[in-house]
């Protein structure tokens, strides 16, 4: 459909100074209609601030936010067509898990029958009917969180926006509501704008991420490519694990360049997309694409080095190396283990570093 | 808890004696009748109480709690913003209003009162503002009315409202005022249907610092309300200085007391009642 | 905040309206003179303040702060141990304690007063039980001496040491006090390094609430003290309702309330080093 | 050393009730000299109470705990050779990061010189040298964890105590300190009882674990142990991710049985430990033991089923599948991507999911 191209919400050069301090420098950014938007940044990023000015709760110093190309400017928090999963969940303590979620429609005066049928249906969506009469003291952690979700989706509102959604929760059940958000924003196929903190979160609920950093827009894109053609060495950074090294490439024709590092040698990396960094340049590699070896065997396409093992962490499933290329330069490689009977390296073990020459990336310093 | 318990049975002996003993005393002296010179003869009787009866002390005691109700009702409506405005404010604001509210506490209270009478006399500062504006030519009667009363009183215990509801306000995150608004609650409703069912502990707390006070007030009514007003605390005042009559004092007294307990319990369960149903 | 601010105005009236206006009413009085039949005349005049050079004053002033020190002193160290109980019972146990020493608070203040002076009086029920066990022969002198007025102080104003001193233990987590035993701290060492220390702001705002009014306390000398013992209270009591010379009454309770201040201040800031070299 | 052998903490039969609730049946264990142990439990599974009693903090109704086989009864807490780590570090608001530390030194009344000497030594070990004079409300979490375990260290306790020593950490800081945490036991030496709901910790960091469960002791065991061996279902749970179907078991001569689940028929098993369970039992396979096919290929030594894939989830370096074998039977499958080129399969695509047989596990139901 034509309207899905259209922006279900735009952000266009937004300005916020907090006393001297720009918390938000001239953000720019488009959410399709019916997408799960994640804004990624760590705290102090200014994310917050962006979902505070889209709820109305902070206004702007400049630019504009555009809600299906209509403009909110002024309009107070209440007359919004969004609504807000706050940080803690924000549910009123003294109203019971219906009254929470039945508030926003009782404030607008929608029929008893209509508000009847629309909270049990809310309920029935995070899967907490029995719970209508408890109050959010009751609750778990899990469950006041689906409050908050119910509270906000019952009003049906164009654009959800969930401050750190599961930000109070535990690892375990952090999972298991990250499959329940997805489940829910499929289902009502409301746009929701999501922000986090937690990389992790971000990548497996998203259709699309922004990383923000310092008020500025780092880069926008799906998880997959965030996380493999991240733009900059920050961006690589704060998606998942990444090793890198400092040196030079020099690139003749072909698809493949050759990157020099002072204490380790030459190895190929692929060409960069784009302008080429002559020069320095940062080469970056994922802990996953790393195989580690007891002896070097030479195999066509793979880079080589030697290395170091200086620490293994258990976790289950997995394991995770620290390796030394050499006294300063100590990648990670994460192994899973598939086998009950993989013997894993130890730490002081001399071995082989090896990886596909085309799961490389070379980003300008 | 691990910690020592030794230090805390004077505490509770200092609690029995000092809270309970007084108490017990009163009770006594309510049941033996008044000696010839004042103080008191060792003779049991009823007469204290029986005297009570006389409809005379229950107009007083009627009066005196529809002016401290009024008292109570006037703090909140005032003493609510007040709240509101120290709660969410800067810490640097808080701290200075606070003290704003705490000065009348530095001063003695008999001055402050004194203050008030000036202020309200026939020839007292409002009297003569009108007069010199001309919106008056004789001078209208403020002070030795329960007007004046009533306006001492609030003066005296608006610091009672305000303090807890204080307290209790500023226990409520704000975001829960901004989930309100976000739901498209206006600025009254996120008052009656966030803030207030909140703030109820408070003002609960608010409302028996100043009502029971202000029931039992004698200075402020001797002062401002005169001869002509006289209330349940200037009563007992009056048989305890001046008719010395301390078995009667103490009956009146403890009556008195249950009363108010009586009612204040009353509203209590109502208030629970009520904001149950809300 | 989003709230709306315009219920906020009305607010702000009240709290320079009630807690400034009186203030500057009693210094404006304080320069004037004093009417022929009390009152006051609109003549500007030094002479107010000129008259409390005299030594006399100062002599109760100093006694009226000894006393005001002791009836804080004795308050610190009665209420601090009911104040940890308090904070550190279960819930039910907390409400029941906060309820009883809240008691006094329900009757009348004159009431309780006068059950003091009950219980001290030479065939008061204290000298009656000497004198039946044979302790001692002839009454002991207890009512009408400065004991009797420390005790009335420290009986009255113990209440407002022990709910703020409640408030700031009840936020110190007990895990704090076990951290301090584990890193083998005895019991006193827990209280002085850890509970002492950060009960701090509740102790200082107690130790102002009791000494502020207990320094400007009238009734409670007046009834248990007697004539003998003449405080800076009673002073001003007596120079308002029995003089009625306001002009100097107002100049005395200001010249006061300043010095309080002053100590207050002074104490404040070498209580604020003391903490910081501990 | 023969002394290495000897327990350095003993638990013997401790049993504590809560009015008529048991929290501790009976727990016995043994911590070696210079072990990092874990208690890993649920919240409520009494591993809290556990600690408490160790610390003396809470008297056990029976039972005894013993220090180098002294025991300590009725002793104080501020008389044993222990020291803790709180659960949100009870750091003291009102003292400086150097008094913090200094704190159970000076209630000691070591001399001047030496508490100079070791509290540098302490913020030294915790790289917190240059903050001594900070105040805690000054510091971030991850300081307040290491300003914590340093004022508990530099007392030199035979023993340190820590209670979810990271859990008021969030994700990124807290696998930081996870190795901080082991640099520091392996330096010091110091025997360490960790108290943790989350497992990644305790497997990454123990040299052993107890696993713990509404009072009593499932299992004790090396990471390895746990997660290879689990001594029951609940174990298996609580541990890492498991799959699981429950059948009846046929065993015969030889290292193999056969298991056979009604809905989806045989397959092979390992034979396993100790007594049989003859009849019902409960199948168990690790998630990274799944291998996914597109198209059934018969291999020696593999078992097979046919499954429809009904999620993905993409998170970086990994994807995670929820795979559908019946209606009513959902296996979870953890595929690391070890190539940018990789292919993933998609929401209702057909395949075949494969194992060694040997990665399965019998367990009585």
């Amino acid at each position: 459909m034509e309207s899905e191209l259209v922006g279900s919400v735009r952000l266009d050069r937004v300005v916020k100074w907090h006393g001297p301090h720009c918390v938000l420098d001239a953000v720019s950014l488009e959410v399709k209609q019916g997408e799960f938007f994640s804004i990624l940044g760590p705290s102090g990023s200014g994310k917050t601030t962006l979902l505070r000015i889209i709820a109305g709760f902070d206004r702007p110093n400049a630019g504009r936010v555009l809600i299906q190309e209509q403009p909110l400017d002024d309009l107070p928090p209440h007359q919004r067509p969004v609504n807000m999963v706050f940080q803690h969940y924000a549910l009123f303590p003294h109203l019971s898990v219906w009254k929470n979620v039945a508030f926003g429609l009782e404030r607008r005066r929608i029929a008893r029958a209509e508000v009847i049928r629309r909270v049990t249906e809310a309920l029935h969506m995070v899967r907490l009917e029995t719970k209508g009469n408890r109050f959010p003291h009751e609750l778990s952690g899990g469950e006041q969180q689906r409050v908050a979700l119910a509270r906000a989706l019952v009003n049906r509102p164009q654009v959800l926006l969930l401050d750190e959604p599961l930000g109070a929760l535990d690892q375990q059940l952090r999972q298991a509501m990250q499959g329940e958000l997805k489940r829910i924003q499929e289902q009502v196929g409301i746009t929701f704008i999501c922000v986090t903190h937690h990389q992790e979160e971000a990548l497996s609920m998203s259709d699309r991420v922004a990383v923000i950093d310092q008020g500025r827009v780092l880069q926008i894109g799906s998880p997959h490519e965030l996380y493999e053609s991240p733009a900059s060495m920050a961006v690589a950074q704060f998606i998942g694990l990444s090793n890198c090294l400092h040196g030079e490439v020099v690139c003749t024709n072909g698809t493949l360049c050759t990157f020099q590092v002072p204490e380790l040698g030459t190895f190929l990396v692929p060409k960069p997309h784009g302008r080429l960094p002559q020069g320095t340049a940062t080469f970056m590699l994922r802990p996953e694409r790393i195989r580690l070896l007891r002896e070097p065997s030479s195999s066509h396409g793979e880079n080589m080095l030697a290395a170091t093992v200086q620490t293994v962490r258990y976790s289950g499933g997995e394991l995770q190396y620290q390796i030394a290329l050499s006294p300063h330069i100590v990648w990670t490689a994460r192994l899973p283990i598939e086998s009950k009977w993989y013997e894993p390296f130890h730490p002081g073990e001399r071995l082989t570093v090896s990886w596909d020459t085309h799961e490389g990336l070379i980003l300008a310093s | 808890m691990s910690f020592p318990s030794w230090p805390l049975i004077p505490a509770l002996v200092v609690l029995i004696a000092f809270f309970l003993v007084p108490l017990l005393i009163m009770t006594g002296i309510s049941f033996v009748s008044r000696g010839p010179y004042g103080g008191i003869e060792w003779i049991l009787t009823w007469e204290n109480y029986v005297r009570l009866a006389d409809p005379l002390y229950w107009h007083i005691f009627i009066r005196s709690v529809g002016l401290a109700v009024a008292t109570t009702l006037i703090c909140v409506v005032l003493g609510f913003p007040l709240a509101y405005l120290m709660a969410r404010s800067s810490p640097r604001v808080q701290y200075l209003l606070i003290c704003l509210v705490l000065i009348p506490f530095w001063t003695n209270f008999l001055v402050r009162t004194y203050a008030w009478m000036f202020l309200l006399r026939a020839d007292g500062l409002v009297n003569t503002t009108l007069r010199t504006l001309g919106l008056s030519d004789h001078p209208v009667e403020l002070l030795y009315t329960p007007w004046a009363v009533l306006i001492g009183l609030v003066y005296g215990y608006l610091p009672f409202m305000v303090l807890p509801l204080y307290a209790a306000i500023e226990r409520i995150a704000p975001s829960l005022e901004e989930a309100a608004r976000d739901l498209y609650a206006t600025g009254w409703a996120v008052f009656t249907q966030v803030v207030l069912p909140l703030a109820k502990p408070g003002l609960v707390a608010g409302c028996v610092l100043v009502f029971v006070p202000s029931l039992g007030a004698f200075i402020t009514p001797h002062l401002l309300g005169g001869g002509q007003t006289m209330m349940i605390g200037t009563l007992i005042q009056h048989e305890f200085l001046v008719v010395r009559d301390w078995p009667f004092g103490a009956a009146l007294s403890l009556v008195f007391m249950a009363t108010v307990l009586l009612i204040l319990l009353l509203w209590l369960k109502r208030q629970e009642a009520m904001w149950r149903t809300l």
